[in-house]
């Protein structure tokens, strides 16, 4: 067994690996559950693969139903993590420390289970091999694979490279299985090289990623925008999503954080603070969410086209009208009321507003994918979308996949970047101040002093 | 062996990034074979490589970068 | 669960197995001679199979196509003869197992490619003039083995301006 | 826009409906099923918005729909322009050379993004395995193939009469007449509201009535070139 690394400090963030070296029952429990439910799911995708895609609930004209939506929430959701992360590393935000790595995971996590839904969504996925064989790259769907496959790449190294010093110190505390944090540590040993070089690749890919994670959403935008479907073909489309993207991801980031501070005790860690600051900055998606639908559904609705007009109706006043002011309560009226007064601002309430949001950007996947298709320019027999077992289980089936990802990566791996606070104990507070005083105005210079005050 | 499964581990990052850089090009060649908006798979194929270009060469940069830092000091 | 569970193992195997065992070797009713008809007698292929300049399928020859020669009684002397000569004179009709065949979404016209393309039958199902008993496999399967790029190779090379590559022209 | 589209075409396959003909029959639906082995659905899926049919019947009773008549035939338009082209990611829809629309079934990988991006509505898709009843499996037609589970399909123009006629000029050294050619649900049309030809020969029946006043195409503001034809029709004094 090596020596543990000088720079580690015992007992101090003990309570970082315990959840990693100590396993209790409670895990298990909530394993075999989540692990219950997953199988499930999978078992209803059996079910459809051997059925047809008649399992489902969706018909003509609503060609596209939980799949699609989950697949663009489940990709929203990841932009939580990078994007935030990137974004308070990129501008050094202090308190971002104990957060970027949560926000990390679930980008990792639900990108991959975001990613697999328009597989599970082909009427013949023994075909997928055609996309790549004779792909055409003018379908905004290759579009959406290649840059889907371009954020996980970026995604999951992001996630990684600030992971192998922590590794390295799982490795070095001889926690198991030792193989597999050899295997990942890269043999890390904290020489001043290795940090230039990690340092110098995160910067590099910090500022690539936030790009990439644009483009992503952007471009699943793009797959509705790119249509001449009325409600579909817009210009802010590809902002709007983005947004939209941000805004669940942190809502999502929270509740998490919130669970997990929970189950692990990670009070020390993640204070008030974090969760108000995180709060502000919900607030603030919130109103841009908002001013961005808003401005979507004013053109629509000022222009007073009549398919525009008949989409935005079902919506507003329609079948769908009830999800719809439903998600303009979660995620506009609720936030703005009670994370805009600092009193309300407490831990609880953001779960609650936090849940609420997530739940309320899930609705609005479904408002901008089903009422378009449910109202075709030309007249149609209508038949209401319900979904089917099939869709709800696989929907199951995917939360369970991303509660047990996340359980897993938190059995390995710690939740917060250790390495990252103890560089905040050790540096961050000189090299603040310093930068601090680098903002204050220079002090006068000494010959303007002498001509200036004889 | 642990070492094997690491070099692994890099060529199949790097298998990745590869394949996607010919999937593009063999994209834009169907295009020109079906005659099918050639145009637009030239546009769209000259955004995404330098993408993947990019990814692959940070991948490059730290995997190289993290071997030579190691060689200063004897492994554990 | 458990038929799901054999439903995807009969996939792998099925995906696994070697295809020869899937076509277990067919046995023609009557060891027709090709060799002996076509080479030495010198019997145009489309003789027998009537569709081939008429229709989409080129046909296996109804037992009244043998009759026009063998009517009158054994020609030769071989058993398989007198095999046919049976079939003449019984009520049955002569059931040939068919080898080659397009898959059911192709629109594949014989007519098309022997009469108006002129195109030689050897040219898909292999030298058949030199076999003397039938064949277990066919020479060329659009099946498996060459498939569309077959088409495509054959009508892109042939230069001429009918023979289209476009999809919906042969898919059906 | 599929290049296909402008270099190697000779003539343009399309359609006239004259609206003021057309009594909303149905025959044309009927015939169009017969002819292209559209699957009969289970009560279930057709109570589910499942049902399968290539050429379907609109009724719009008020004005608030966009609709052109009261008794409208809406079957693939057979765009010049097609949005769902466009969308297909593996090349399994395109405009082909004599301008029909075409689908190939082996190649579709069921993403039904097509379905969505077609204004108009017109495609369906096999949410299950086609189940043929034993008499309904006999009188298939043979000359078209029954669709396998999971991929998108829809009306091809009757595409496999045009590859008989094909057959039958090349046999004959000619090139394909217009005569030659109809597809099913014009040809049943007891009303002879269908009309179908080569909108590319400024002589032809179709070209002809295209130019009529009365003539539009439907959804034009959207650009999609369709070259199904409606004839509004004449206001009627009582």
């Amino acid at each position: 067994m090596s020596e543990p690394t000088p720079t580690a400090p015992v007992g101090l963030d003990e309570d970082l690996y315990r959840p990693i070296e100590q396993t209790g029952r409670g895990f298990y429990s909530m394993a075999a559950f989540f692990l219950a439910v997953f199988a499930f799911g999978v078992y209803q995708y059996i079910r459809q693969l051997r059925f047809g895609l008649g399992v489902t609930g969706m018909n003509q004209p609503v060609t596209w139903g939980f799949y699609i939506i989950n697949f663009v929430f489940f990709i929203g959701i990841s932009h939580a993590g990078t994007l935030i992360s990137a974004i308070l590393r990129l501008t050094q935000a202090e308190w971002r420390r104990p957060i970027t790595r949560m926000a990390e995971v679930i980008t990792a996590i639900v990108l991959a289970i975001g990613g697999l839904h328009p597989i599970i969504d082909l009427g013949r996925p023994d075909r997928l091999l055609n996309v790549f064989k004779w792909g055409r790259l003018q379908s905004p769907l290759l579009w959406d694979v290649m840059s889907i496959t371009a954020y996980f790449a970026a995604s999951t190294v992001y996630l990684y490279l600030p992971l192998i010093p922590d590794i390295a110190r799982l490795r070095d505390r001889g926690t198991r299985p030792q193989w597999l944090y050899r295997f990942l540590s890269w043999n890390w040993q904290d020489t001043p090289q290795q940090r230039k070089v990690l340092h110098n690749a995160m910067n590099l890919l910090m500022i690539l990623v936030i790009p990439v994670a644009v483009s992503v959403h952007t471009v699943i935008s793009y797959i509705f925008a790119m249509t001449l479907e009325a409600g579909w073909h817009s210009t802010i489309f590809g902002p709007y999503f983005v947004a939209g993207a941000i805004f669940s991801g942190i809502a999502a980031l929270m509740v998490v954080m919130i669970v997990f501070r929970k189950v692990y005790h990670l009070e020390r860690y993640l204070k008030p603070i974090h969760f108000s600051n995180l709060a502000k900055l919900l607030l603030v998606m919130s109103i841009v969410w908002f001013y961005l639908t808003f401005s979507e559904y004013l053109t629509g609705f000022f222009g007073n086209e009549p398919a525009e007009l008949d989409v935005l109706m079902t919506k507003i006043s329609g079948p769908y009208a009830f999800p719809f002011w439903l998600m303009v309560f979660v995620n506009f009226v609720v936030p703005v009321a009670l994370l805009s007064r600092k009193k309300t601002r407490s831990i609880p309430v953001i779960l609650f507003v936090s849940v609420g949001i997530v739940v309320g950007m899930w609705i609005e996947r479904l408002i901008i994918v089903v009422p378009s298709l449910a109202v075709p320019y030309v007249e149609f027999p209508q038949h209401a979308y319900w979904p089917s077992i099939a869709e709800i289980g696989i929907f199951a089936g995917a939360i369970a996949a991303f509660c047990l990802g996340f359980m897993v990566f938190a059995k390995f791996f710690p939740l917060i970047c250790i390495w990252e606070i103890e560089e905040g104990r050790s540096e961050a507070l000189e090299e603040s101040v310093e930068r601090f005083r680098s903002y204050l105005p220079d002090p006068p210079r000494e010959d303007a002093l002498k001509e200036g005050r004889p | 062996m642990i070492r094997a499964l690491q070099w692994l581990s890099i060529a199949l990052m790097w298998g990745f990034a590869l394949s996607l850089m010919v999937l593009v090009p063999w994209l834009v060649v169907v295009a020109a074979r079906w005659h099918d908006a050639l145009n637009w798979s030239l546009a769209i194929s000259l955004v995404m490589l330098p993408v993947y270009l990019t990814v692959a060469g940070v991948l490059t940069y730290v995997f190289v970068g993290l071997q030579r830092g190691r060689d200063d000091r004897s492994s554990p | 669960m458990s038929t799901h569970f054999v439903f995807l193992a009969t996939c792998l195997l099925g995906a696994v197995l070697p295809t020869s065992l899937h076509a277990a070797s067919p046995q023609q009713p009557i060891a027709y001679n090709h060799n002996l008809h076509v080479s030495e007698l010198e019997i145009p292929c489309t003789e027998c199979h009537i569709g081939a300049e008429s229709a989409d399928h080129a046909t296996l020859p109804p037992k009244e196509i043998c009759a026009t020669c063998h009517e009158d009684g054994p020609i030769g002397e071989s058993d398989e003869e007198a095999k046919l000569i049976e079939f003449i004179e019984g009520p049955d009709p002569i059931e040939w197992i068919r080898l080659t065949r397009v898959s059911e979404h192709v629109h594949f016209s014989h007519r098309r490619h022997v009469k108006a393309g002129q195109l030689l039958c050897e040219r898909c199902h292999g030298q058949m003039a030199e076999h003397e008993v039938p064949i277990t496999r066919p020479a060329i399967s659009f099946r498996r083995e060459i498939g569309m790029q077959r088409c495509i190779a054959c009508h892109k090379e042939s230069g001429n301006a009918r023979a289209t590559v476009d999809c919906v022209l042969c898919h059906r | 826009m599929s290049e296909t589209t402008s270099q190697l075409r000779e003539r343009r396959w399309g359609m006239v409906i004259d609206l003021d003909r057309c009594t909303g029959c149905g025959a044309c639906v009927a015939a169009c099923k017969a002819e292209n082995n559209v699957p009969e659905v289970s009560r279930r899926d057709a109570f589910s918005g499942r049902v399968m049919n290539w050429i379907r019947v609109a009724h719009s009773e008020s004005q608030e729909r966009h609709g052109p008549s009261a008794a409208y035939p809406i079957l693939c338009l057979h765009c010049d322009d097609p949005p769902c082209t466009k969308v297909c990611p593996v090349h399994a829809t395109y405009v082909g050379v004599d301008g029909i629309v075409g689908q190939t079934y082996p190649r579709c990988i069921g993403c039904r993004y097509c379905m969505g991006a077609c204004p108009y509505t017109v495609k369906v898709f096999n949410w299950h395995e086609p189940q043929w009843e034993s008499e309904l499996r006999a009188h298939t037609n043979p000359d078209v193939s029954l669709r396998p589970k999971g991929v998108v399909e829809k009306c091809t123009f009757c595409s496999h009469r045009l590859q008989t006629a094909r057959d039958d000029a090349a046999c004959e050294s000619r090139d394909v007449e217009e005569s030659d050619y109809q597809p099913a649900c014009v040809e049943v049309c007891p009303a002879r509201a269908m009309t179908f030809g080569d909108l590319r020969d400024p002589n032809s029946d179709v070209s002809s009535m295209a130019r009529s006043p009365r003539s539009h195409r439907m959804l034009e503001e959207l650009g999609t070139e369709p070259s199904v034809i409606y004839l509004k029709e004449r206001e009627r004094r009582v």
